[in-house]
């Protein structure tokens, strides 16, 4: 026969007011198998907790229930002060008779018999509690960070600074992301390539980072401490390790027209290239599309000239498998396709350009070499006009309904930078609002609006429509002077949505990290955990998780890197114990609970089986990895055999509380 | 049929495809013909018979039959057949690799029951006779329709179709449109709730817990049912009070909600005659209407809607709002 | 369900709440001070996946003339999934109920946010009223429990 | 011989009522009845057997056999028993007669149970003999004859009505208030309908089934025949022909906890069951084979070798009828005794 304690708390008046503790100790104590039952002003208070610690020495109880306040404030206080008696602090239940009692009736009658039935369901549920024991795994101290835009290099770079091994997996050939691509970057605007590059040039140099670019993640299995990444390492055609960057192939790569993506197509690159000057690695990558020696076999320039013997047409995609401790998610966004926006005559018009393509026109080592020119006739625009919001804060048929966070800012930007270097070009903006919290950000648009002249418009663009003589004529409306415009423009720049990387989607199956229905990555919870996905062990670092401009990213790329450094700090994860597991002598293998599993902790196993008449039997059963489970229970009522079962929240235990309940 | 299969069978044999064969063997009156294992082809001849009596889902012995070591079994599926078997295979239930299948085509079971319930009885033998059954009894010849004492189940087919098999004998089948099949559940929905309420009562109440439409489930296949095991809480051996009897056929048809192929295994063998596929038929009818058309045991694939789930599924409020009350 | 001295229906009613929106917005009412009947008695779950149709019989069974089922809002879930889960689980057997005749206003299923304290009271309070209105469980109760 | 008109059928039974509770078969579908509490104006099944065995009414499925309760962490026991009422089976036929013998030898030899003696008390049986058996009718294999059952009050059925012999004091009593209900008639019809029956059971399919293979002392040549792995590979396991059957007599005693006291209750379980006869190291009998073995072994051998060679099985022919896969008594009798012959 099982011992167990009741102690009922006064919580000082909260409870003693409404609820008749004298009463309530005395009756829980003649239920069977209660050995104590007594109450106390504060249980909570050194000397209640004393009063339990001695209680369960003196009595060798098997377990404690507590009528006290919410579990939710002080189960773990209770769960101590057992441990520190010697109780197995998972024998410990409470009874919520403050806030589900006490606190939300008057009739004093009522509430006693309530805090009764209460107490004795938690009685009924301890007496099933088994001693549970927190499972502990080890932890790999590496971190991979997805992604090597300004997010990635910034939490890369916390992690190492911190003394962990961090690789980034960048997709593309270089590290830097759509920031290497900035001109200038608001509020302060300086250059983004000043302040980027020396971070580039630091994630090369670390000791503790190891950059594999041109790479992407394949598989990865494993749970949080212990993840296995396969990591495809792209053919380029070029040995990394004997590279020096010194750039002679593509100075001499015979073919020269090949749009180059970082221009966004603006200018041409060769077959083979450096992504851009200060890329990182500053290594040339081959593009097989466009290489005579790969398509044909013809040419072989390259190689030829390559003092170091670094080009190797015959190179092969390698997969390379590690172990790490946490994954950071760094994918970063795109601009959406604008092109479906006739209205804005995008493809109709090579005057009509994005924000991002304004960015490469306005940069030194864009196409224009940083002067402003029309890309249609390569003449200066006198009039330039800004759309705002094209495809954020729309219908879903439309284009995205959020707001994409960073148009208003970097417009304001745009607008102000074209001002001042050519004060005799009119700038326009379209907005439906101007959104500026953040620092210096008003200040920064007040600026634009009233020292630089910009005409803010509240008000939608209707229609672009090219004319005759080359220009675009803008047709819009002016909500506040409530009339239609027509702007004659010969530049016409479209502030594109932002989207999540087409390749988060993909990751996030692999990682089971759950997305929301935009595809940014679900945080585990908005406001507590913004940095942390739902599923243990990934992390989430900058635009993937949801719009943000360079000074938000960066400081959440540097907390992401505090919670992986803080993972990668222990030497062992423990557990919560109150996880899933499966009686394999029930289990069919029929895998109902791996499919509704959302972190998928259950994996199967054929097993051999001894049975009653002396035959062995293979069967296919359930195994959850108690360092995965999060105890959620949808796989333990997926099961139709029962053999799925939630330490802490078991079938007994809960039919046990409704009985009490009921009767 | 018969004389095909029975070749078909003895050749596999012979060319060591198979090892054994599941099939039906004959009975004392023709209607009462019970699943057999034949190894030989001496007792194919002798016992081997496919008839409109050979109803049995011989699927659920599949699961025994192909664990065992000693080569493949050949197994005749009719289209119901065929769709429990996939649907074990889901499950990992069956071994796909130790069974060869032989999609045969049915035209539909015929139900002993009925014929009796027409007044015929001490039935002796069945002759099949083109549209008709001879039947003769110990009172003299009758003759029925054969139409007329289809299985309850057959006449609510949901197709002819074998979704998995090896090879067929005769013409693939199509499938059939739901309407019939749930017409029955339709028209119990219709009623009010004391109605249904009287109804489920009158017919469960019969119910004296043989467990045959559990052992005979082919979705029913779990190594230790939560009602055999005292752990599980609800373990019962008899309804001791008539809630026992809703809460049995509840929790059964829950846990195969999602997972019934609709095979009326379950009707069939009922000694008490309770209309059990009309529990297991709501819920696939609710799941047609709320998650959209699923067939348990179309492929080995498909996510059971129970284990699967969108954004912007109903609330369970609807069955509050659905219908009258 | 039991029967007060004068006679008037007290019933008893079973509320699962999830641990962490539902069952913590009941606390907010508590800490609000905002009433909700007493013969409400909840029982704590990790999760509204973790009820499984057992318990909701195992409570009708015992003498339960109402069960309640609260849990995050869709897409608010703590695990991400688990409330998508139990309201296809929950839709299937209150239809199941439904079409074997047990009163439809039984059982309920609402999603209660942590914040929702006010809303948890209210919910409370409107299903207390409801089962009062529908009277003793007699359709789904176990003679045996009958007090 | 007294003589009941099938016109008075109803008044008979409506008399009868009033000093007992009467249970009539009811036809709940065609060919399919069951016994109902008999009400003025029931109409009575003409079928031959009701689906369950008239054996329900001394031995039910549930039977709360004591409760305890827990009060002040003392345990009380609750005693649920009380003197049961008089009643009377109506429509009973030969088969079901017999079973009761059957099911005497196990419940009423020390030690008795009293739950079943006091039903057995108060309970008459008022047979009927057969008109129309059925393909699945072997009564006679076990030498009952369905013209002239056992019973308290034999009902011989005619066209027109039945011929009534009491055949125990209890009968005497039952027909005592009942007379005026009564005609005089002679013999010739009774032996003309108790005639016609035996010329049909001959005629049955399952006639000439043969039990000299079987009873007591046939263990050592049965047990390890090779036929029962054939004969039973295709049982599912269910426990439909043990509780159809008139003559199974097991039950398991299990507690169920009402939240205010723990009600200690038996109920029918079956040899088919895996879980059944648990005890330490589970079930004795490991595989289907060994369970399904035990039923017909027990019926067919361990039985007689422990009554005096009485059977275990009146030949209801109810499991032929009701099997999921149509495997039964019938089916291993035949096999079992073909090997015989080949040996």
């Amino acid at each position: 026969m099982q011992k167990i304690g009741v102690f009922v708390c006064h919580c000082g008046t909260n409870i003693a007011a409404t609820v008749d503790v004298k009463a309530v100790a005395e009756a829980l104590g003649r239920e069977p198998s209660v050995a104590v039952s007594t109450d106390y002003p504060y249980m909570c208070s050194e000397s209640g907790q004393n009063l339990i610690k001695d209680a369960i020495r003196e009595h060798a109880l098997d377990g404690v229930v507590i009528c006290s306040c919410s579990p939710r404030m002080h189960e773990n206080t209770f769960r101590k002060a057992a441990a520190q008696a010697g109780l197995n602090p998972y024998m410990v239940e409470i009874a919520n008779i403050r806030e589900q009692c006490s606190w939300i009736h008057k009739d004093k009658e009522e509430a006693t018999e309530k805090a009764i039935i209460l107490g004795r369901a938690a009685i009924a549920k301890v007496l099933l509690n088994a001693p549970l024991t927190a499972g502990e795994s080890p932890v790999t101290k590496r971190a991979l960070v997805i992604g090597g835009g300004i997010a990635g290099i910034q939490t890369a770079l916390d992690i190492a600074e911190a003394g962990f091994p961090v690789d980034i997996v960048e997709k593309e050939p270089t590290i830097g992301g759509k920031m290497a691509q900035l001109d200038k970057t608001f509020p302060t605007l300086d250059c983004a390539a000043c302040i980027l590059t020396p971070k580039m040039v630091d994630c090369a140099q670390n000791e503790n980072i190891r950059i594999l670019s041109f790479s992407e993640v394949e598989a990865v299995s494993g749970f949080v401490g212990n993840f296995t990444v396969k990591i495809r390492r792209k053919a380029r055609y070029v040995d990394e390790t004997k590279c020096t960057g010194c750039g002679l192939c593509t100075e001499k790569c015979p073919v020269k027209k090949v749009p180059n993506e970082f221009n966004l197509g603006m200018d041409q690159r060769r077959a083979v290239y450096i992504p851009f000057a200060q890329a990182v690695p500053k290594v040339a990558r081959i593009d097989p599309d466009w290489c005579n020696m790969l398509k044909n076999g013809k040419c072989g320039l390259c190689s030829k000239i390559c003092t170091v013997g670094a080009i190797d047409y015959k190179q092969q995609d390698t997969i390379l498998e590690e172990q790490y401790g946490a994954i950071v998610a760094a994918t970063g966004y795109e601009p959406i396709k604008v092109d479906r926006y006739d209205e804005y005559a995008y493809t109709q018009s090579k005057d009509v350009i994005t924000s991002l393509e304004f960015e490469r026109l306005t940069n030194a080592a864009g196409p224009t070499s940083g002067t402003l020119l029309r890309p249609s006739d390569g003449r200066h625009p006198h009039t330039i006009v800004f759309i705002q919001c094209v495809g954020s804060r729309c219908t879903p048929e439309k284009g995205k309904t959020y707001c994409s966070k960073i148009c208003c800012m970097y417009t304001a930007k745009h607008a102000m930078l074209t001002r001042e270097k050519y004060p005799d070009t009119d700038v326009y903006v379209f907005y439906i609002d101007v959104r500026t919290p953040g620092k210096n950000f008003d200040e920064f648009y007040r600026r634009a609006a009233e020292e630089y002249g910009v005409h803010y418009i509240k008000g939608a663009v209707g229609k672009v429509a090219p004319r005759a003589d080359g220009t675009l004529d803008v047709q819009g409306s002016d909500l506040l002077m409530n009339e239609q415009l027509h702007i004659r423009a010969d530049l016409v720049v479209l502030a594109a949505a932002i989207e999540p990387s087409k390749t988060a989607r993909p990751l996030a199956t692999m990682l089971t990290a759950s997305m929301d229905t935009n595809d940014f990555f679900t945080e585990a919870h908005p406001k507590l955990r913004p940095v942390e996905s739902p599923t243990a062990g990934i992390f989430l670092s900058g635009a993937c998780q949801g719009p943000k401009d360079i000074p938000e990213t960066v400081s959440q790329a540097s907390a992401c890197a505090a919670k992986v450094i803080g993972l990668l700090a222990k030497d062992k994860l423990t557990g919560n114990p109150c996880v899933a597991h499966s009686d394999e002598w029930m289990c069919n293998g029929c895998s109902n609970c791996a499919s509704v599993c959302p972190y998928g902790a259950i994996t199967y196993e054929d097993r051999d089986f001894r049975m009653p008449d002396r035959t062995t039997k293979t069967r296919r059963v359930a195994i959850v990895n108690p360092a995965v489970c999060q105890g959620c229970g949808a796989c333990t009522v997926a099961c139709p055999s029962g053999a799925m079962d939630l330490y802490g929240f078991s079938n007994s235990q809960i039919m046990a509380e409704v009985d009490a309940i009921c009767k | 049929m018969q004389e095909m299969m029975k070749k078909r069978a003895k050749t596999l044999l012979a060319d060591g495809t198979v090892s054994r064969v599941i099939g039906w063997r004959r009975g004392e009156f023709s209607y009462d013909v019970t699943p057999a294992v034949f190894e030989t082809a001496e007792e194919i001849d002798r016992d081997f018979v496919f008839d409109a009596f050979c109803g049995a889902n011989v699927s659920k012995y599949l699961i025994r039959e192909s664990a065992k070591e000693d080569g493949r079994i050949l197994a005749f599926l009719k289209p119901c057949d065929a769709f429990s078997f996939n649907q074990l295979l889901a499950e990992h239930r069956v071994r796909r690799e130790n069974v060869y299948l032989i999609g045969i085509p049915c035209a539909g079971k015929a139900d002993i029951d009925r014929i009796k319930k027409a007044g015929i009885d001490g039935v002796t033998g069945i002759a099949e006779d083109g549209e008709d059954f001879v039947v003769s009894t110990v009172y003299g010849d009758e003759r029925v329709k054969q139409a007329d004492v289809l299985a309850e189940r057959c006449l609510a087919c949901k197709s002819k179709r074998h979704p998995v098999y090896d090879e067929l004998l005769g013409e693939e089948g199509e499938d059939l449109p739901d309407d019939v099949r749930f017409a029955g559940v339709a028209k119990l929905e219709a009623m009010t709730a004391e109605e249904r309420f009287d109804f489920w009562r009158s017919e469960l109440s019969k119910c004296i817990r043989c467990n045959a439409c559990r052992n005979v489930c082919p979705a029913c296949t779990c190594e230790n049912c939560v009602f055999d095991n005292p752990a599980s809480g609800i373990s019962q051996k008899a309804a001791a009070d008539p809630f026992e009897e809703n809460m049995y056929h509840i929790i059964r048809a829950f846990h195969v909600a999602g997972r019934c192929t609709d095979c009326g295994e379950c009707s069939r063998v009922c000694p008490e005659h309770i209309p059990l596929h009309l529990l297991n038929r709501k819920f696939i009818k609710d799941i047609d209407e709320l998650y959209g058309t699923y067939r348990a045991g179309e492929d080995d694939g498909t996510k059971n809607p129970l284990t699967s789930y969108t954004e912007g599924d109903a609330e369970a409020s609807v069955v509050r709002e659905r219908g009258r009350a | 369900m039991q029967v007060n001295e004068n006679e008037t229906f007290v019933p008893t009613i079973v509320a699962f709440c999830c641990n962490w929106c539902s069952y913590a917005g009941a606390d907010l009412s508590g800490t609000n001070r905002l009433q909700y009947p007493s013969n409400i008695k909840i029982i704590r779950v990790p999760c509204s996946c973790r009820v499984n149709p057992m318990f909701i019989l195992r409570a009708f069974q015992r003498g339960a003339d109402g069960v309640i089922l609260c849990g995050c809002h869709p897409g608010d879930c703590h695990y991400t999934t688990g409330n998508y889960y139990a309201r296809r689980r929950m839709t299937l057997l209150f239809s199941m109920l439904d079409y074997l005749g047990i009163e439809r206003g039984r059982t309920r299923v609402e999603w209660v946010s942590a914040a929702e304290g006010q809303k948890f009271a209210e919910t409370m309070k409107s299903f207390a009223a409801e089962i009062a209105a529908l009277g003793p469980n007699r359709r789904l109760e176990d003679l045996r429990c009958r007090k | 011989m007294k003589f009941l008109k099938r016109t008075d059928l109803d008044r008979f039974l409506t008399a009868a009522a009033e000093h007992r509770t009467i249970y009539v078969p009811v036809d709940e579908e065609p060919n399919k009845s069951a016994y109902r509490r008999y009400k003025p104006g029931t109409p009575v099944s003409q079928g031959l057997k009701t689906t369950r065995s008239a054996k329900d009414f001394f031995f039910p499925q549930t039977e709360n056999l004591v409760g305890f309760r827990i009060e002040d962490k003392k345990i009380k026991i609750l005693d649920p028993r009380t003197e049961h009422e008089d009643f009377a089976v109506f429509g009973v036929r030969a088969c079901d007669a017999r079973s009761f013998g059957i099911l005497d030898k196990v419940f009423l030899s020390e030690p008795v149970d009293t739950y079943y003696q006091n039903r057995r008390r108060h309970g008459l049986i008022l047979t009927m003999t057969c008109r129309r058996p059925a393909e699945t009718c072997f009564c006679t294999a076990f030498g009952i004859d369905p013209a002239s059952p056992e019973g308290d009050v034999v009902f011989t059925e005619t066209a027109d009505g039945w011929y009534i012999e009491p055949k125990t004091e209890g009968g005497r009593d039952f027909l005592a208030p009942l007379e005026e209900f009564l005609e005089e008639r002679d013999d010739k019809g009774a032996d003309e309908a108790k005639a016609r029956t035996r010329a049909i059971m001959e005629k049955l399919p399952l006639a000439g089934l043969k039990t000299d293979s079987f009873g007591g002392g046939k263990t050592k040549e049965l047990f390890d025949r090779p036929e029962w792995a054939s004969l039973s590979e295709a049982c599912i396991g269910c426990g439909t022909c043990t509780f159809v059957c008139p003559t199974c007599q097991c039950y398991d005693i299990r507690d169920y906890d009402t939240g205010r006291e723990v009600r200690r209750f038996r109920c029918w379980d079956s040899c088919m069951y895996s879980d059944f006869t648990k005890m330490a190291g589970g079930n004795p009998r490991l595989t289907q084979k060994e369970r399904f073995r035990q039923r017909f072994m027990h019926k067919l051998v361990y039985f007689p070798e422990n009554n005096g060679g009485e059977f275990g099985c009146v030949g209801c022919g109810r499991c032929l009828a009701s099997c999921p896969i149509h495997m039964n008594i019938v089916k291993v009798m035949k096999t079992l005794s073909e090997g015989q012959d080949e040996q």
